[in-house]
């Protein structure tokens, strides 16, 4: 395993020469792998998006990007600085307006996964991006929901992508934004069906030291343990003691490809990864 | 049709913006009208409710110009960049001043929906199990007359004045807007007053030939401003670019009052209007926003019938 | 993107359309698939719910041809010309067989839109004061979370299968379509099933040259069937006009049941399809319809951004 | 007066040479006149298209033509034969879709008048245009509301335009499609002011026989007779008593121009005059 330092480094998957990466590299590409086989992914502002644009050129193809925006099935020709940007126009499939886009795509039941970023987060997926402390006054104002609400409620599924920290994965977030699995995969389930969410909920949560997916009992359990991470910087940034998979694995390092991609193409200023 | 609706910039707010109002500057990212929101400032309008989904810089710069008492929105950032600091020098800790009334994206399209079509709500289904109708308790749950559950609705939103950005418009206010739609059509029916700020004004055959494309026509429309770079540091499909490093300037401003004032004077009260900040930008600057290259839509045929 | 969704529209309905289904074949005035109702005329099915807005010709003919068992519509007649005559034979007098279910446009519209949006209901300001609620048990007031009164409420309409006509679409679906868009898009985002018949197939290029074009993705989209002249008798803007006297010679031949049954034969049974059908018709006839001269919409900008 | 045919005959308004038009016409004409000054008309099917494509041709060219089927501002170059034909869409102001056009013009309150037609009307000018007779088992089946119902309900006001006779002027509607000034104008005006009703009601109704408005009880009034019309055939052809005008006048005949335009360039083939 790689030497635990800001920029791990490892041997891409297979053979090849020793590659050095940061750890928001390995995060982005851990994330954009995992979006292989999905079909339709709603695009999140910041760290989602360029996961999302990554995957694009390797995973995932033909996954049709959804920009809340108005887009659907976006052919970036470069990595679009925001959410809204001239670039996820042109040669798109269609661009709509913002009501038809939440309306018939998202509440209609068409994304497949729905890709968010987050301040805060629990055990169970609940999201936090509104305020830092009290709502009224509050010690930081925060962004709000965007569409992450709507998503986290329509999309089939939901990915989070977001650096570990004791600051924001709590025990208890400030200001429940979207909902996740509540409190606990049984309840979060009969509410879901009795109000006929088309959501299951929260599926992957990737940070820059792991990949967690979400198990029977709808709290995230750490499967995956990126090179130069350890266990005890997992839970010295968490607020609860985490589920750890007895198969935890290491997850496998980025290839050399993945790393041009994101730092000749997607993000040569970096932006995202510094 | 009937007169033209073509007046300065000046005129258009002087005569459709009022203290008090409720405004609402739309575009998601897209066609943001900071022209109208630099005259606002200009003309020193007070106790504004400023609407917008996403206030970014152009309503930081209005808060910090005293012009706003309150932010109706959804997402609160400089996008791509990180906060608004302005905004959050007057809505975290001790200062609170600014009050604000918050919603999700598909809240506020909703509401501008719901204003458009004359309803008393708009029914969706957000905000299931999150806290937000707690902090907004104009967020309701509403029962379905069908049996079926509940969901959320959400009120009308019928601002005072919506400006809006477009491509082009002909005399009478018919407005085209191609790329990102954003809420625009759904924030000026909404409206009491619209402002359309244009690149450029067209003949109204231009319009004609192509019907689908108009998102509002001039019977909502109150004035038509032609004010190319109006949006600038947002962004024209197929005219610029993004300005991405106004957004990035901005933050270390906003994060220095006096900074910020001194932008202010230097880039709106200084000035007197928009061709004098396209200027001062400077030829060289605005060139680099340029598309890299066409990329034509094609031509559709509606034929002649006879 | 992914394979292709082309077939022949004998294989789409025969895939897609079964016995029983709620079948939406949309297009206001404009747009009118023919060519998929006689198909599905042709393929015998049988207790078919029949939605559509305004059910003139097209549904006629296939409530003479049996394959129904109730109609969900805002409106019944041959437009321009008259009544329904198969259609009054079955909901007049002593033969009230055929089942209705009857709204206004707006309401139809409001149906789909619920649909497409996956809510329990839409709420409308119409109906007040009149008898539609009595007729029509599933429109339902419905009173505003605000304290401010009562409107109307309809469910949504979901079909099994909405099958629209357009100008073009590709190969995997992405439909775009120009003049009037009635209410395709609802219809079809709201439905299980989706049919696209065409005039022209083409290239992902010419489509993605003009995504705010585009009325229907291809994700919804299960076949696209290319068929000219499918909308026949109905027209198809910048292609084909209004066959008026198809719709006027209609009157006399569905007042006589036996005249009905014979021209079910000659024009639909006894055709394997679009293409004999157009043969039958004569270049002559079809060559009358073609528009007087061009309208071109001229070209908008999208620009590159690299 | 012109002598009592069909078909009466009189001299243009003012000077010129008499010239023979039929009561279909003299409809017509007498209905696109009303339009004068009028703004935004939302048109109906029938013979609304043609009293407002004359209207736009003389009395108000600056009219904004609003189709139910997503057109504003057409601009036909021939009778569109019914409200959807592919002349209003070629060299409009906006061609949107259905959902729109209902949602933000109509119901939004942007349409000056609604210009209908009708099977049945009353006295109060509520209108049927669904069936006659039992709603269960008609005895003739009618096309039912298309735009009608929200047109009476949002339009600012409606016109109406019909042929008189005993059959369509009745004391009760069989069914009440969409709703005039209810039972009087008092309770009409109570219950458009509690439910906010954008629209004022019906404002008049143009017939064959001559033209009504409607008084202060809300009931129609008549105040114009046709050329070649008599209050006893008005009579005959009105299920009550009606209320006359004390100063009713005769209907000024058509134009040369305006009959020149009906029978060259509006309705060549007499569908509507014959």
């Amino acid at each position: 395993m790689a030497a635990e330092r800001p920029g791990g480094e490892g041997g891409p998957a297979g053979t090849g020469a020793a590659a050095a990466f940061s750890k928001s590299e390995m995060m982005i590409v851990a994330a954009a792998r995992e979006l292989a086989g999905q079909r339709v992914c709603f695009v999140g502002v910041g760290l989602p998006n360029i996961a999302v644009n990554l995957a694009k050129r390797t995973v995932a193809p033909d996954m049709e990007l959804v920009y809340e925006a108005g887009v659907f099935g976006a052919r970036p020709a470069r990595l679009p600085l925001s959410i809204g940007d001239p670039t996820i126009v042109t040669g798109a499939t269609a661009v709509t307006s913002m009501w038809e886009l939440f309306a018939y795509y998202l509440q209609g039941g068409l994304i497949d996964v729905g890709f968010l970023g987050a301040a805060q987060i629990d055990r169970f997926g609940n999201i936090n991006t509104t305020v830092i402390g009290d709502y009224a006054h509050p010690k930081t104002r925060l962004p709000g929901s965007g569409g992450a609400c709507e998503i986290a409620i329509n999309a089939r599924q939901i990915f989070v992508i977001m650096r570990q920290s004791a600051r924001s994965f709590v025990e208890r977030i400030d200001f429940r934004t979207s909902p996740g699995n509540l409190g606990g995969a049984e309840k979060a389930e009969r509410i879901r069906r009795e109000q006929g969410w088309l959501g299951r909920g929260p599926s992957v949560v990737v940070t820059d030291l792991g990949i967690w997916h979400f198990d029977e009992t709808g709290e995230m359990r750490l499967d995956f343990l990126h090179p130069g991470a350890t266990l005890d910087e997992i839970r010295a940034t968490l607020g609860w003691e985490p589920h750890i998979s007895p198969s935890l694995a290491p997850t496998p390092v980025p290839t050399p490809e993945e790393l041009r991609l994101i730092r000749d193409e997607l993000d040569p200023e970096g932006m995202y990864t510094k | 049709m009937s007169g033209s609706k073509v007046a300065t910039m000046r005129d258009a707010v002087g005569a459709l913006v009022r203290d008090g109002d409720t405004v609402a500057i739309e575009g998601f990212t897209h066609l943001i009208s900071f022209a109208a929101g630099h005259e606002i400032i200009r003309q020193r309008r007070r106790d504004l409710v400023l609407a917008r989904m996403t206030p970014d810089v152009i309503y930081d710069q209005m808060v910090a110009a005293g012009v706003a008492r309150k932010l109706i929105f959804s997402w609160l950032g400089n996008p791509g960049v990180g906060g608004l600091n302005a905004i959050r020098r007057v809505t975290e800790g001790a200062d609170t001043s600014l009050e604000l009334e918050e919603y999700s994206h598909f809240g506020m399209v909703a509401r501008y929906a719901a204003g458009a079509a004359n309803l008393p709500f708009m029914p969706l289904r957000s905000y299931f199990e999150t806290d937000l109708p707690v902090a907004n308790p104009l967020i309701r749950p509403i029962e379905s007359p069908y049996g079926d559950g509940t969901v959320y609705a959400v009120p009308p939103l019928k601002p005072d004045v919506t400006v809006i950005h477009a491509q082009r418009a002909d005399a009478a206010g018919n407005t085209q807007v191609w790329g990102l739609l954003g809420c625009q059509k759904e924030a000026a029916f909404a409206a009491d007053r619209v402002i359309v700020v244009v690149e450029e004004l067209v003949d109204e055959t231009v319009i004609r030939a192509d019907p689908n494309r108009t998102i509002v026509p001039g019977i909502v429309v109150d004035a038509v401003v032609v004010e190319p770079w109006g949006a600038h540091p947002s962004y024209v499909q197929g005219r610029y670019d993004r300005d991405n490093r106004f957004y990035r300037d901005w933050d270390p401003i906003s994060r220095d009052p006096a900074a910020t004032d001194q932008w202010l004077r230097d880039w709106v009260y200084d000035l007197d209007g928009r061709a004098a900040y396209a200027e001062k930008l400077g030829a060289e600057r605005l060139r680099a926003l340029l598309p890299s290259g066409p990329a034509p839509s094609g031509v559709v045929d509606y034929g002649e019938y006879r």
